[in-house]
């Protein structure tokens, strides 16, 4: 399954990249973390406290348990700060 | 309704008598807007990075929850993204409604979800050193007076 | 701090600008616009009536309580008396805070205060009658949320 | 003792006046109106359901109980509608 996966703020910065193209077969988003975490250490520095990561699938909020059927696009990034 | 997520800078002003000017029968008109603050040893400027297509369904579906929830007439916001300066208006939020708590609590409950569930991300540039905003445990709390039961 | 009562229109964009402009260190800020709504059957205008001296007293205790009760850069008050037309402004408030919790709540507390404490009486002047708007136990009761035990 | 006495809104308009300068020996609010409508009809009709008239003594709000001791100035007028 080829996903679009978008980071964020200090997630971005961390892992050196805004975006990329990425061919997984993680279930869920706790697998896509878990299989980004082996790929590149970057990965690991972006994702080593989960409490602080948020996710989006498709553009909408989702959890870390969510399922990743058919999802074409992820976004990671911390707690947002708007307003 | 007007949502807009801008790069350029707004006059407060000019936007509040435009959304005035454009009401029929309202009584009451809120308006709130977020000003970039100075930082301890001064900021040079602020970032904010969002998440364009994400930003813009956020912010619609706030705004729609908004409109269910109270009666309106109308509502706007107006965010910003990009570089800024201290002063500057960060983002604007107005509702107008024909009783003053409808209008009230409609704009605070806009700008607690702006807060914490639009994505967008906050960077202070200082003088000596820049970081990122951390988000606070008091505005994801202000959440949990909308929550329905 | 601006405290005015006038016969005079003035312009909520222009108002909210100064205001604005003259702040220092303020990250909220947050205004409330009362409007003249029709009436059914039409509205010629409204009068509104008050009483001077008692005007200016009552404003200002309102005000130095909020500020009291709040952390506040600045406050601003505008109320309006004589005849006013559909779609004008009968009063403004304006509140500055570092925090947009207490910009929200002074300016609530503001209205409250000034819908039921301050000497201001309307009257509606329709096609067919004119009559003194009734005071609303809606707003009698919106203060004892201000209350302090 | 001499006191001015304003009336507001509706009471204003029932009174027939705006203001008035009265002599009185009335020791409260309630003593003062009491005194009024006995004077005339008008402040009969004025007066005639207490639930609806507020009063401020020297310009500060006060209760129909209040003492009317060194007061120069008494106001009656309805619940205001301010805002």
């Amino acid at each position: 399954m080829i996903v679009q996966v978008l980071y964020f703020s200090w997630v971005r910065e961390k892992v050196g990249l805004s975006k990329e193209t990425i061919d997984t077969e993680a279930k869920t988003v706790s697998d896509l973390i878990m299989e980004l975490c082996i790929k590149d250490e970057c990965y690991k520095l972006a994702f080593s406290n989960l409490d602080v990561i948020r996710v989006a699938l498709d553009q909408e909020l989702a959890d870390q348990n969510s399922s990743m059927e058919a999802v074409k696009e992820v976004a990671f990034f911390p707690p947002m700060t708007g307003g | 309704m007007k949502i807009v997520v801008q790069l350029e800078a707004f006059d407060p002003g000019e936007e509040l008598d435009n959304f005035k000017g454009q009401l029929k029968s309202s009584g009451a008109l809120v308006s709130f807007s977020g000003i970039v603050r100075d930082i301890p040893g001064g900021l040079n400027r602020i970032e904010i990075e969002h998440y364009p297509i994400m930003t813009e369904k956020a912010i619609n579906k706030i705004c729609s929850e908004a409109c269910l929830r109270w009666e309106l007439e109308d509502l706007m916001v107006i965010h910003r993204f990009g570089s800024l300066k201290k002063g500057e208006l960060i983002m604007m939020v107005a509702t107008a409604a024909n009783h003053r708590t409808d209008a009230f609590e409609a704009a605070e409950f806009l700008m607690d979800y702006l807060k914490s569930r639009a994505p967008f991300w906050k960077k202070e540039i200082g003088s000596a050193k820049a970081s990122w905003v951390v988000s606070k445990a008091v505005d994801e709390k202000a959440l949990s007076r909308w929550e329905t039961s």
